[in-house]
């Protein structure tokens, strides 16, 4: 409970990171976050029925479920993928307009 | 091949492609490496054609249900391809094709922007026909991806941006996303919707408050794709400031495709169907404001992102109802609207480049740009007026048939209504982006900056073969599918295992007609409001509302909770 | 074991979302991955840590310093 | 100003509150987790799909596809990054700017350790790629390990710790990654296109009834290998332009 409850609470400082900062390097930050706090939850999760690690073999025991793992390698993968895109992007608007503030940014856009 | 095979085909054709055109960027020989591109998107692109073909038998004989490489249903990733994913399928194909055409006279080009192209349409094909909560998961991250990606491909400053806010937004709400898979596996240890269905429907209370739940997180995160309200603030800018191309293809199928998704997997949760009625009303309201907002744009593409978001709102709205009879009607308007949107953004996109201006209330003479920059006949000028009399539903245009097939649905409804003043406000706002091919209002006094501007972007500019081919095509298809939409509605239903209701007669009935002929009226008085004095200054306010970054996010959060608390409060 | 570890990632997020300066920020995310892969590491899911470790630790590290690098690196907001 | 932090302040707070109320139900509830997946796949996994590690048998086997679907997701990324910095890179005259900004990273130190240390972590990246169906790993962790060894000999290379080696093995450039990346992409593609297990399979008990022994696993090998030389392709790529230590 006292693990999931901080897992809880890792998500909740990424989402707030999100919105309230405005710097776009720590928006990315931000997402990464909210990203590392889910694969938490289902690996957590998933090893509460067993004691082993999912390769076959070895010592005696029960496996914990493979499966939120497996999925969680997906997980990481596209959650640095949404970093790197993200970066790029910030590092092309840097370029071009000096910043990194969202609102700045935003205002120097100009778009009605 | 059997059935189950093929059926993964129009996923596999397009990845094939996007590889060629991988390898044909590697290459260092320009003709080698440009004919190698080229078949790559044939294959991508025309090909699957032939596969949906073979599947059709099947399809009519009532589609096909396997789990990829034939795994245990238990643990392998489901599918199901149906007459819904033929159907949707279909719709991505056409629209990614013309698109495909368009860019290549207009850009952007090059190996890399043809293989990303091509996996945004085979995400588009994989999300159609998934019945697996995961793979939906990882489809929608694929086309969430290739999107961002198109849309910074225009390289302009605001592009950039907006594809950084649809990136954040979007992916923000993919965390939700899974979590609320989290939810659901852990009720039901499926990923499957079938096995989620009978996994919840075991359980003492269907799941309770987490199920409900976790079914609100992943209808919110993907409403934020099918920028239905409040979750619509990233989609215009993405989709003004992509490139024209990219533009038909994210209006036109992008934001559709996860609807029909989404209304598959709603089909197998215990809440799912309050869930699709409430979006369905917020599709009513989103169809009517995203209208009143782009009746105040002056920025003709961003003015044609708000007619986007509101004409989902008639296909939310008619999906919403949950019934078989909707969806047809739902999909046709889809269709529909990939069709028309697709050539309005098409031939707005390239009037605006010609004349090198994309204000609305500025541009004149549009005509003279066409020719200027070599297209004598005004081809472009003739496909934009059969796309925006698409859009505002005149007959025989296709728009006319299944916006009056959606609005049928609701009669004697409050939403009747609103539709209907949304139908208004559309024709007032397509008289008002008219008004580019209007004469100047006086003589050019003389060579001011803006005009010496304008005449180099016009001189730099030749619009091609194959731009003017794509606006035939789509321009004929608007003309074809509005005068046989008995016939294409009839098929449709057949598809979606339903029949028509409404025959094409009772649309071109006399009160149909004179519905119309109002709507032109007061259409037209609106409009003229609208370019008046207090009308502008109207118009002006309603584009300076604050538009914060952080609003994307909380109006995300708002609508998951309001979701949450109908879904755990009245189930 | 897992409560502590899990605070220490929490605490690391948050120094990573306040701190002015990005660079300690993007070493803060690079720690709490390191102390994730740990965590997957005890709870029986090694081929999670390893993904963890390389490309939370490793390949998002490397794009982290690589865009402040290029950008700059007080937050000025 | 101090408005606007209020207002920033107070837009935390409601989405902490209302993403609290809608998501704490979901990772608070004390639900059982489920055991038949688990319980299926520790008899049926090796089995079915010939791999020990029954993470590898779900990612590589039993949801491969997914997996497909995560190696487009980073093709695009990648190719999206890499065209975006090029882009930039272009626009501002050859990118003069990302030689030397990358300058404090080329010490002598560095160079040599970096030489001597890429043929180690190349091959630690191969062991990883390789048994990724018995142990541990797999085609994307061994393809950034690889990713990582062929940075190290982008680096290395000017005072060449493996040039002196074998010239040949310096000659990584930006074209041949992305031809390295896209062949490997066509393997990929070509591995799972349906119906191409179905045939494989076929023809593995063919050989097998004539007495030539192909394991079941050797398909998820072949899909390690071309994972890892997609993913250490791609991922290279991108690094060694974002160090900007590769000249063309």
């Amino acid at each position: 409970m006292i693990a999931r409850s901080l897992i809880l609470c890792l998500f909740i400082t990424g989402l707030v990171g999100l919105t309230t900062r405005r710097n776009l390097v720590k928006k990315a930050y931000a997402l990464s976050i909210m990203n590392s706090a889910v694969v938490l939850l289902f690996v957590l999760e998933g090893s509460g029925i067993g004691d082993k690690a999912p390769l076959l073999g070895g010592s005696p025991g029960v496996f914990v479920d493979p499966v939120p793992q497996a999925l969680m390698l997906t997980a990481i993968v596209v959650g640095v993928c949404v970093s790197a895109l993200a970066l790029t992007i910030a590092y092309r608007l840097h370029r071009i307009y000096g910043t990194l503030d969202a609102d700045e940014l935003k205002r120097l856009v100009g778009h009605e | 091949m059997n059935d189950a095979e093929l059926a993964l085909v129009p996923i596999f054709l397009p990845l094939v492609g996007a590889a060629m055109a991988l390898v044909a960027k590697s290459l260092s020989e320009g003709r080698a490496s440009r004919i190698l591109e080229t078949s790559g998107a044939v294959v991508g692109l025309a090909l699957p054609w032939a596969a949906l073909a073979g599947l059709l038998p099947a399809v009519m004989a009532g589609g096909v249900s396997f789990t990829v490489s034939g795994w245990a249903p238990a643990i392998g990733i489901a599918e199901r391809f149906d007459g819904l994913a033929w159907l949707v399928d279909a719709l991505g194909f056409a629209g990614a094709g013309a698109a495909y055409l368009y860019s290549r006279g207009n850009g952007p080009k090059g190996p890399v922007f043809t293989a990303i192209f091509l996996v945004q349409t085979s995400a588009l094909a994989a999300t159609a026909s998934t019945a697996d909560l995961f793979n939906l998961f990882v489809c929608l991250e694929v086309l969430g991806l290739s999107s961002y990606v198109l849309v910074a491909s225009s390289q302009k400053p605001g592009a950039f941006l907006a594809a950084f806010s649809y990136l954040t937004v979007s992916s923000a709400a993919m965390v939700f996303f899974l979590i609320g898979l989290f939810g659901l596996y852990r009720l039901t240890g499926s990923l499957s919707y079938e096995g989620i269905e009978a996994g919840l429907s075991a359980l003492a209370d269907g799941g309770g408050a987490t199920a409900s739940l976790s079914s609100a997180c992943i209808v919110a995160a993907i409403a934020i794709r099918v920028a239905v309200m409040p979750v619509y603030g990233w989609l215009p800018d993405a989709h003004a400031m992509a490139p024209h191309a990219v533009s038909a293809v994210l209006s036109g199928v992008l934001i559709k495709t996860p609807l029909f998704a989404l209304g598959r997997l709603l089909g197998f949760l215990p809440t799912g169907h309050q869930a699709m009625a409430l979006v369905g009303t917020a599709g009513v309201v989103t169809a009517l404001v995203a209208v009143i907002v782009a009746l105040s744009q002056k920025d003709a593409k961003r003015l044609l992102a708000y007619h986007s978001i509101s004409q989902v709102g008639y296909i939310v709205a008619a999906w919403g109802l949950g019934t078989a009879e909707g969806l047809n009607a739902a999909y046709m308007h889809a269709l529909f609207h990939a069709l028309f949107k697709g050539l309005l953004f098409l031939s707005v996109g390239t009037v605006t480049d010609a004349a090198g201006n994309r204000n609305v209330y500025t541009l004149r003479n549009a005509t003279a740009a066409l020719r200027l920059s070599g297209d004598r006949r005004l081809t472009v000028a003739a496909a934009y007026a059969v796309g925006a009399l698409s859009i505002c539903a005149i007959p025989p245009f296709n728009g006319f048939a299944s916006k009056n097939a959606i609005a049928y649905l609701f009669k004697g409804g409050w939403e009747y209504w609103a539709l209907f003043a949304a139908g208004v406000c559309t024709i007032a706002s397509f008289m008002k982006l008219s008004m580019i091919y209007l004469p100047p209002r006086r003589p050019v006094a003389g060579p001011d900056e803006a005009t010496a501007e304008t005449q180099i972007a016009v001189a730099a500019y030749r619009i091609s073969l194959s731009m003017k081919t794509a606006m035939l095509a789509l321009a004929l298809l608007c003309i074809a599918t509005g005068l046989f939409y008995g016939k294409l509605n009839g098929f449709a239903a057949t598809l979606l295992g339903t029949a028509p209701k409404v025959g094409a007669g009772t649309l071109y009935g006399s009160s149909e007609l004179a519905k119309t002929g109002i709507s032109l009226v007061l259409g037209a008085a609106l409009f003229l409001f609208a370019v008046s004095k207090p009308g502008k200054a109207a118009a002006a306010l309603v584009r300076s509302r604050p538009r914060s970054y952080a609003g994307l996010v909380l109006a995300f959060v708002s609508g998951l909770a309001a979701l949450g608390a109908r879904l755990v409060l009245f189930p | 074991m897992t409560e502590l570890i899990l605070f220490l990632v929490c605490v690391g997020s948050a120094y990573a979302l306040l701190s002015k300066d990005l660079l300690h920020g993007a070493i803060a995310l690079s720690a709490t991955s390191v102390l994730s892969a740990l965590l997957f590491f005890i709870l029986k899911a090694p081929d999670v840590a390893i993904t963890e470790a390389a490309v939370g630790a490793g390949v998002s590290t490397v794009i982290f310093v690589w865009a402040i690098r290029e950008t700059e690196r007080k937050d000025r907001s | 100003m101090t408005g606007r932090r209020t207002m920033n302040a107070l837009g935390g707070a409601i989405a902490a509150v209302l993403s609290l109320a809608a998501v704490a139900p979901i990772v608070l509830a004390d639900a059982p987790w489920p055991r038949a997946a688990r319980d299926l796949l520790a008899t049926a996994g090796l089995e079915d799909t010939g791999a020990s590690n029954l993470v590898s048998a779900i990612y590589l086997g039993y949801r491969a596809f997914d997996t497909l679907g995560e190696t487009i997701v980073l093709l695009a990324a990648l190719a999206g990054s890499v065209s975006l910095i090029v882009a930039e890179g272009s626009s501002r005259g050859a990118g003069k700017n990302l030689a030397d900004k990358a300058k404090p990273l080329h010490t002598e130190i560095v160079n040599v350790i970096a030489g001597k240390l890429a043929p180690i972590v190349l091959l630690f990246g191969a062991y990883v790629m390789l048994y990724g169906h018995s142990s541990p790993g797999g085609g994307f962790q061994g393809g950034v390990v690889l990713a990582s060894g062929i940075i190290f000999i982008a680096i290395g290379r000017r005072s060449g710790g493996l040039g002196r080696i074998d010239p040949s093995l310096t000659a990584f450039g930006h074209a041949s990654l992305a031809r390295i990346e896209a062949a490997a992409f066509s393997g990929i593609l070509l591995l799972s296109f349906p119906g191409v297990g179905r045939a494989v399979e076929a023809f593995r008990v063919a050989a097998w009834n004539r007495g030539l022994g192909i394991p079941a696993v050797s398909t998820i090998i072949a899909l390690n290998v071309a994972i890892g030389l997609k993913v250490g392709a791609g991922v290279a790529l991108m690094c060694v332009l974002m160090l900007g230590g590769n000249d063309e």
